[in-house]
């Protein structure tokens, strides 16, 4: 372990020891406006740690390939959980003064995501997962009153430990059959393996894929994602759409490409199975909801169905991999404006998460309005915003690889889409009959921030698509 | 050792018995405390796959996931023990078909 | 002076504007020398370039600007100027002038006075385009100005929605006429490559054989489009239901000019018609049947306007029956005379209606000779021309067409039978008016008598009706010469014969009472046969039923949208999916469980190559 | 750069609009009025400048540097797309048209909006700018974007200041279209791979994707892809159940925007668009087409007949007038395609001015059923006359410009299918029954002499005067229309022949 090693790690380090700082300001004094601090100078800290070790890529031991394209990833799973925390302040305003341990749990599962971004082996991917989830199960319960968030969190807990379990014995049999556990040498001996033996490897990938499509809640695997979304705390939520998933479909994409799991057609129609039926479902299990913190776990599961079509066009590096940077950087920010948003607007109060609670909010709160607007418009994939651009390098990949059902699958979805995304905003420019009285809701300068990121990723999409291609 | 080399195969089929055990267990009790041990069950069906096939290729790694299993099986019922005392106390039943308040 | 023609129609266009723009600010005096004077005016232009135009009669064309061109196709707004266009301008301009000056009178208690002259010198303005269009697309833009200028007249009270309704029919009705006629148009262009109506002729002749298919098509064409405006038969059903317009109005459009416009159009084209024979005998054929059929009706209507009506009709008939055989001047000149005519008794009957505070019922007037001599002995001649009776102006051009009819070989005798059963009929329904209306005794009292505005166009129209025989059309070489040879002797005393015997009939009937004919008519066959004709053979009632009532059924039908049905199909089946997942999403655990074991084991069924 | 300011001014005018709010709820339409002005003048000064501009030259369908305006800006090089921009007879007409219409929106809701003036003109001035786009707009992405965006404004104007049914309604309008142009965005997309593995190069440009080699299948269903989208707008029957709703719900400003100008953003695409993509797909498709237009024609007087608000019957006559543009697009010939051109732009006004009377009418009588109507010239005689003038118009009156549309289509149609333009021409005589209808139901009959109602004032008339005279003008010469038409057309055809050998 030299120091190169050491400074490609270093984001992973920065972190590490933001937790470990964390714990001791905890064991000194406790104040949750210190470790507030802390926690927001670590997350900083791992951005430009993301971006100095850009100099050092390199695989790390077996266990993690630090490259600029996790390295990228890191930085935005790190501004992610940093928007997490600067919404989580005034979220638990109320929840008493015990908060410190919130903050170390969102250090730790922010570890769990950049360990699984960068790993390149099976127990580095366990190891990223587990220590990603199990800080998140916690971070799920964390409000003292209210039945909502601990039937989420042992729901998510059981559900996500079944997955997990059965993700590992996919991985077991994997190693039975070919006796590596890295990506790398996977690929190159399944091959060989398939030929004698493809019980185990087709058995092997179809568990991994199973195991993986939970934690990215593809249909059917799915059916934990809206009571999730709707028991956690707001910003909870937005950590869990953004960082948990971005993350798990990184790892996906690295495994799917070092493992060369393109080169089994069976799993490939598998996949074009699984996306098809998130699509639809997805968009169609959100089409009347009135919660629109379960509206947008649907909406979720149809995006992470439009990714998967990117991923059956992947073959290596190429428009398919941008796409893959592109969506991922796309949803990750809207979904993030978007939250931003519904963190303010309804809190913590279950029945503030009705749409009818957002009805005339243009007319209440004009920024607040506006850039939900622009992040469900972006949901939805009207141009000018980033989903739009998303969308388009969707179409383009399935159009290069002729994935017509998918495709057609995309369409009717997104046709289907369009409709919950308007009855929100429908709400919203709903003009009371009363006078409206003017109602500003804090943290503007965040979701006005964001917003204008989906925006110029949307309307200006050159610059980062050429970053894109260059990481 | 030779006496007793037991094909790769029975071990797998033994622990996919115990894995679909454990899965059972897990769809068909209500009980939280009983789900937590189904979970036991089929991380321990992994663990003697992983075991069994680092035997076969006689590599360690296979003991060495099986060490992170079970690590990752303490933290998991750590926490879930955690939740159950919760639930207890919210919902003053450990039945988890109760736990159903979110729907649609 | 040529140049000048162009102005012709546009003066009364102009003051017709001027009316719109401030008629309501306008004092009633003002509204009238406006109206009155821009076609008095128009008449005068008209009379100038006539007496300039006899001097050497050589027609002219005069371009004003190119209308559209795409391509090759380049209507112009241009006139064309010979005999045939002079004699309906002065028509046009003379019995319009008149009218005008008749309604001044007629309309001046009335509080849209502006609007109402404006509107009809719109008309004015319309129907001299389309009688000097030199082109086919022009001349339907006049056709098109003057329905709709009729159907604002129609419907000119329109407070009263049945006016509504007869205005929106006669618009329709003609509309029907009027899309044949443009697929016509779209037939001769796309054929012969230009709409001028000179150049088509040419073209025609050179392109077409006599007897060929192409040229029967358009003409038949053409023909729907003359029957509809000129209501013939089987688009006749709008003309009497027009009469709701004022009086004047009836006497002017639905009398004199427009209802003649299709007798215009087919004398226009007869060079082509000339190409088709079998179009002329449906002309024929067509106006005979109409006279015939309208002629019954006029015996039985009681309504002093719809007897009018149903006698233009008739006499439109006679018309067509004239262009049929071939006897293209004396199908214009009976046009002449029968809008000097027709003209002088409908503003009769609109002094009588004026007077008698809008009474229409023949039967409720009578007695009228004394109290109103001048409208009574206007009257007299319009009828006496009317029924054709020796020397008046109807005499004459009657005369002609049946004699003509006659020498046509083959059904000529037939043809020239039916008219003589015509012309009777014609004698003895115009005098059954005359001794019901005016002789007998009074049943109403008027109020008074015509004033000098509406004395001066009677009298003056009583001269055209009884010396307008004596005029020469300057028709001679516009149409190609009728054979010259006269038919046997008797067939011209029959001709002049039968009227006269209609007149003593009708005297003998409805006057002296010597011929009772009440028994005969009380007959429960003869009942129903009377309701027949008069219910103008029951035409109404069947086109109510085959087109006028499925429409409406259609429209009910379709009101709900079948279409949309469709979308709103799609969208209740995704609803009702949605309805059954969010069912599954019934916050149980074991049921996400099962569901991913679910998925587990399709996922691996799939890799294993189950299906 | 002409273009791009063109766009600029209405867009950075619709902020104006909406921040004027705070100085009273009066100003916003005037900026907005202003705004829309200094467009125009801009516009015509512009032009003005230009000699070049009578006859506008021959620009040939495929080369940029015979067009009267070409502007081309990277945007996204990694995909060769460009903010390219380019102005020929057929865009220039089409911008006029909606900037004119423009005015005619503006003044139309000077009075009834009562809330939120200013995002309302914003709104309003937005949709503009987008159409401007649209029409203006050659590279491929570029348009599709136009396409899109112009749809949320007018969203809100259907949404916020629409009548009963305004969710309803506007949800309907944003669905089928957006819908629609996602199978058009597959289509984009799918032509500019296949241009790309043609070439190895990325380009969204018309001028670089017309013909464009492709198997006949494939070519088929993009142009279907492009055809459904344009259709749906049109709108065209079977797509056109959107309309009514969207018409009868939007308030009377966005009723006329969405008659007049964003109706025929569909007949545009057509004609650019559409057929020159594809010619030999489009002429494969060019019968059904045919069919469905003359299906619409009729099927849309028919239900005009069967309506009762008279909001809705005014949107039925668009679906069959716009019918008729449908037929002339797909009859392609000089005839049939100068006037569908035509139709879209005297439909423009005849509609927009029918849609501004009914809002009168609902801002004084608060209902648009005809039943409640009646008599109404009794009471309102300057715009009885109004009414008449332009229902005369929308039922093809010649000297009007309608009439010089519908018969050009009809001609040109009858060279390609006699049989068909029968069909077509019975919408004629429908025509003629629902405008009159329309005019009985609600000026004519017994007048209710107890309303007291106010009629047009000077606002009203001098709007609808500069409509009339633009009809009566297109009406008696259209020619100046038509040569600017012309040269554009000519190139269409010529370019159409030499790819598919002869007529469509």
């Amino acid at each position: 372990m030299n120091l190169s090693q050491m400074q490609a790690l270093m984001p992973l380090l920065i972190l590490s020891l933001t937790a470990v700082v964390l714990m001791i300001q905890a064991s000194i004094k406790r104040d949750q406006a210190t470790a507030w601090v802390i926690t927001a100078i670590g997350l900083v800290l791992t951005i430009w740690g993301a971006i100095y070790a850009r100099d050092f890529s390199q695989t790390v031991t077996i266990l993690l390939t630090v490259d600029s394209w996790g390295l990228f990833f890191s930085s935005l799973m790190a501004l992610a959980a940093l928007v997490t925390l600067l919404l989580s302040r005034e979220s638990f305003a109320d929840e008493g003064q015990r908060k410190e341990e919130y903050y170390l749990l969102l250090v730790l599962s922010l570890l769990g995501a950049l360990v699984l971004i960068q790993s390149s082996h099976m127990v580095s991917l366990l190891l990223g997962m587990e220590l990603m989830g199990v800080a998140l199960y916690v971070m799920i319960a964390f409000p003292e009153k209210g039945e909502l968030p601990v039937e989420a969190a042992i729901k998510y807990l059981v559900l996500s430990a079944c997955a997990s379990v059965i993700l590992l014995y996919g991985f077991a049999l994997l190693y039975a059959a070919t006796g590596e556990l890295s990506y790398a040498g996977l690929g190159a001996k399944a091959g060989a393996a398939y030929a004698q033996n493809p019980l185990l490897i087709l058995a092997g990938t179809g568990m991994v894929i199973s195991g993986i499509g939970f934690k990215l809640s593809l249909v059917p695997f799915h059916m934990w994602t809206p009571d999730v979304y709707q028991g956690a705390p707001t910003p909870v939520t937005g950590y869990l759409a953004t960082v948990s998933k971005g993350a798990v479909f990184v790892a996906l994409t690295r495994m799917y490409l070092d493992g060369q799991l393109y080169q089994y057609p069976s799993l490939i129609n598998a996949l074009v199975v699984i996306a098809i039926a998130s699509m639809l479902i997805g968009n169609l299990l959100a089409l009347q909801q009135n919660n629109i913190k379960r509206l947008l776990a649907y909406s979720s599961i149809a995006h992470l169905g439009y990714l998967l079509v990117v991923l059956i066009a992947l073959t290596g590096k190429g428009l398919a991999s941008d796409a893959v940077t592109y969506y991922l950087t796309a949803y990750v920010l809207t979904s993030l404006a978007a939250f931003a948003v519904i963190a303010r607007v309804s809190g913590e109060d279950a029945t503030q998460c009705q749409i009818s609670a957002y009805e005339g909010l243009f007319w209440r709160d004009k920024v607040q309005a506006i850039c939900l607007t622009v992040a469900l418009l972006s949901l939805a994939g009207i141009p000018l915003t980033a989903g739009f651009i998303g969308k388009f390098y969707v179409i383009t990949v399935g159009v290069q690889s002729s994935l017509w059902a998918l495709l057609a699958a995309v369409v009717v979805g997104s046709a289907i889409a369009i409709y919950y995304y308007l009855r929100i905003i429908f709400a919203m420019s709903k003009v009371p009959a009363d006078a409206v009285e003017h109602q500003a809701y804090p943290g503007r300068v965040l979701a006005l921030f964001l917003t204008l990121l989906v925006f110029a990723l949307g309307s200006w999409p050159e610059p980062f698509i050429n970053y894109a291609t260059g990481l | 050792m030779d006496g007793l080399n037991i094909p790769l195969s029975h071990i797998l089929l033994v622990s996919s018995l115990l894995f679909a055990v454990g899965m059972l267990g897990l769809m068909m009790r209500r009980n939280i405390i009983f789900i937590l041990m189904s979970l036991e069950v089929m991380l321990n069906s992994t663990a003697l796959a992983f075991v069994a096939a680092g035997a076969h290729w006689g590599q360690p790694d296979g003991q060495i996931v099986f060490m992170l299993i079970l690590s990752v099986a303490a933290a998991e019922v750590a926490v879930g023990l955690g939740l159950v005392l919760q639930i207890q106390r919210r919902f003053k039943s450990l039945d988890m078909d109760n736990a159903n308040r979110m729907q649609g | 002076m040529r140049q000048l023609i162009g102005l012709i129609p546009l003066i009364p266009l102009l003051s017709s504007v001027c009316l719109m723009l401030l008629g309501s600010r306008l004092p009633r005096l003002w509204i009238g020398l406006l109206g009155v004077g821009s076609v008095g005016l128009a008449a005068l232009l008209t009379g100038l370039t006539a007496v300039d135009f006899l001097a050497n009669p050589e027609p002219f064309q005069l371009t004003l600007w190119v209308w559209m061109q795409v391509g090759n196709f380049a209507p112009g707004v241009a006139f064309y100027f010979d005999g045939l266009t002079l004699v309906m301008m002065s028509v046009i301009t003379g019995v319009g002038f008149l009218i005008h000056l008749f309604s001044t009178e007629f309309m001046e208690e009335d509080k849209s006075y502006a609007r109402y002259f404006a509107y009809l010198n719109m008309f004015v303005a319309a129907m001299l385009i389309l009688v000097m269009a030199d082109n086919l697309l022009l001349l339907y833009l006049g056709w098109e100005g003057v329905g709709v200028c009729s159907y604002l007249l129609v419907g000119f009270w329109y407070q009263n929605s049945a006016n509504g309704q007869a205005a929106r029919k006669a618009f329709i009705v003609t509309r029907i006429g009027d899309t044949a006629m443009a697929l016509g148009l779209f037939l001769l262009f796309s054929e012969l490559g230009t709409l001028n109506i000179q150049a088509l002729g040419v073209a025609a002749n050179e392109t077409w054989q006599v007897g060929d298919k192409l040229p029967l098509i358009a003409c038949l064409l053409l023909l729907a489009g003359a029957v509809g405006k000129s209501a013939q038969l089987p688009l006749h059903t709008w003309l009497p239901d027009a009469m709701a317009g004022p009086t004047p109005v009836s006497a002017l459009i639905h009398a004199a000019t427009m209802v003649t416009a299709g007798v215009y159009l087919i004398a226009r084209t007869h060079e082509l018609y000339l190409l088709a024979p079998i179009a002329m005998i449906a002309v024929a054929l067509v106006g005979l049947t109409t006279s015939l059929m309208a002629a019954f009706t006029a015996l039985t209507q009681r309504d002093i306007k719809r007897i009018l009506a149903y006698s233009t009709i008739s006499q439109i008939g006679y018309m067509f029956l004239a262009l049929g055989v071939g006897a293209w001047s004396a199908g214009v000149f009976h046009l002449m005379t029968h809008a000097f005519f027709k003209a002088l008794l409908f503003l009769g009957s609109g002094a009588i209606i004026h007077c008698l505070h809008h009474e229409h019922d023949i039967f409720k007037m009578g007695g009228l000779r004394t109290r109103m001599p001048v409208t009574f002995w206007s009257f007299m001649i319009g009828s006496a021309a009317l029924a054709a009776l020796p020397m008046t102006s109807g005499f004459f051009s009657k005369d002609q067409i049946l004699l003509q009819a006659y020498q046509v070989d083959g059904i000529g005798p037939w043809l020239w039978l039916g008219g003589l059963l015509g012309a009777l009929l014609t004698a003895i329904y115009s005098f059954r008016l005359v001794f019901v209306v005016f002789f007998g005794k009074a049943n109403t009292e008027p109020d008074r008598d015509t004033g000098w505005r509406m004395a001066l166009p009677l009298s003056l129209l009583c001269a055209l009706a009884l010396f307008g025989g004596w005029i020469m059309l300057p028709v001679a070489e516009v149409f190609p010469v009728a054979s010259g040879l006269h038919p046997a002797h008797w067939v011209e005393y029959v001709s002049i014969a039968v009227p006269v015997v209609g007149v003593v009939i009708a005297y003998l009937v409805f006057y002296s009472g010597q011929l009772p004919v009440d028994g005969l008519l009380n007959r429960p066959s003869m009942q129903s046969l009377q309701r027949f004709w008069h219910s103008g053979w029951g035409l109404d009632a069947l086109y109510d039923r085959l087109f006028v009532r499925p429409y409406y059924a259609l429209a009910a039908l379709l009101k709900g949208e079948p279409v949309d049905a469709v979308y709103g199909l799609i969208v209740a089946i995704n609803q009702t999916l949605n309805g059954w997942l969010a069912e599954g999403q019934s916050g149980q655990m074991r049921r996400y469980l099962i569901s991913m074991v679910f998925g587990l084991i399709v996922v691996l069924a799939i890799l294993l190559g189950v299906f | 750069m002409l273009m791009i300011n063109l766009i600029l001014i209405l867009l950075i005018g619709g902020l104006l609009a909406m921040l004027s709010q705070r100085y009273g709820s009066h100003v916003p339409r005037m900026v907005a009025l202003a705004v829309v002005l200094l467009d125009l003048v801009y516009l015509l000064l512009a032009l003005s400048g230009m000699p070049e501009l009578t006859g506008l030259q021959a620009p040939v369908p495929g080369d940029p540097q015979t067009w009267l305006m070409h502007y081309r800006a990277e945007w996204i090089p990694a995909f060769g797309i460009s903010f390219e921009f380019a102005l020929d007879g057929i865009s220039l007409l089409m911008v006029l048209l909606t900037l004119v219409l423009g005015v005619v929106a503006v003044s139309s809701s000077w009075t009834d909006v009562n809330i939120k003036q200013g995002f309302f003109e914003a709104n309003l001035l937005w949709t503009l700018a987008g159409v401007l786009g649209v029409f203006m707009a050659l590279d491929l992405f570029l348009f599709f974007l136009f396409w899109e965006v112009m749809l949320i404004p007018m969203y809100f104007l259907i949404a916020i200041w629409g009548h009963e049914q305004r969710a309803y309604a506007a949800m309907k309008f944003f669905i089928f279209t957006q819908a629609s142009g996602l199978l058009m965005l597959v289509s984009v997309l799918t032509l500019a791979t296949i241009h790309q593995s043609n070439t190895g190069i990325w380009s969204f440009s018309y001028f670089d994707l017309l013909n464009t080699q492709m198997a006949a299948q494939t070519a088929y269903w993009l142009m279907l892809g492009f055809f459904v989208a344009f259709v749906v707008k049109l709108p065209g029957f079977p797509f056109h159940t959107w309309l009514p709703d969207a018409h009868t719900q939007a308030p009377t400003a966005g009723s006329v925007i969405l008659a007049g100008v964003l109706l025929k953003t569909g007949a545009y695409g057509l004609i650019r668009f559409a057929v020159p993509l594809f010619p030999e797909a489009s002429m494969e498709f060019a019968p059904i087409a045919l069919w469905l237009g003359a299906a619409g024609v009729v099927y849309g007087a028919v239900l005009a007949f069967a309506q009762t608000d008279f909001k809705r019957l005014v949107a039925y006559s668009s679906v069959s007038h716009m019918g008729f543009v449908l037929l002339g697009v797909y009859a392609w010939n000089q005839l049939a395609l100068q006037g569908a051109v035509m139709q879209m732009v005297a439909h423009g006004f005849s509609t927009a001015a029918l849609f501004m009377i009914a809002g009168s009418l609902q801002e004084r009588l608060h209902t648009r059923d005809m039943c409640e109507m009646g008599g109404l010239w009794h009471n309102m005689p300057r715009m009885g006359a109004v009414a008449m003038f332009f229902i005369v118009a929308s039922l093809g009156l010649p000297g009007l410009g309608n009439f010089v549309a519908e018969f050009l289509v009809l001609l040109g149609l009858f060279q390609v299918d006699p049989w068909l333009t029968m069909i077509a021409a019975l919408g004629l005589i429908t025509g003629a029954a629902y405008s009159l209808l329309l005019m009985q139901r609600s000026f004519q009959g017994e007048p209710n002499i107890s309303r007291q109602l106010n009629d047009f004032g000077t606002r009203e008339m001098l709007t609808m005067a500069l409509m009339m005279v633009a009809l009566i003008g297109l009406g008696l010469y259209p020619q100046p229309v038509l040569d600017m038409a012309q040269p554009v057309l000519n190139g269409l055809l010529q370019f159409s022949a030499t790819v598919v050998g002869g007529q469509l």
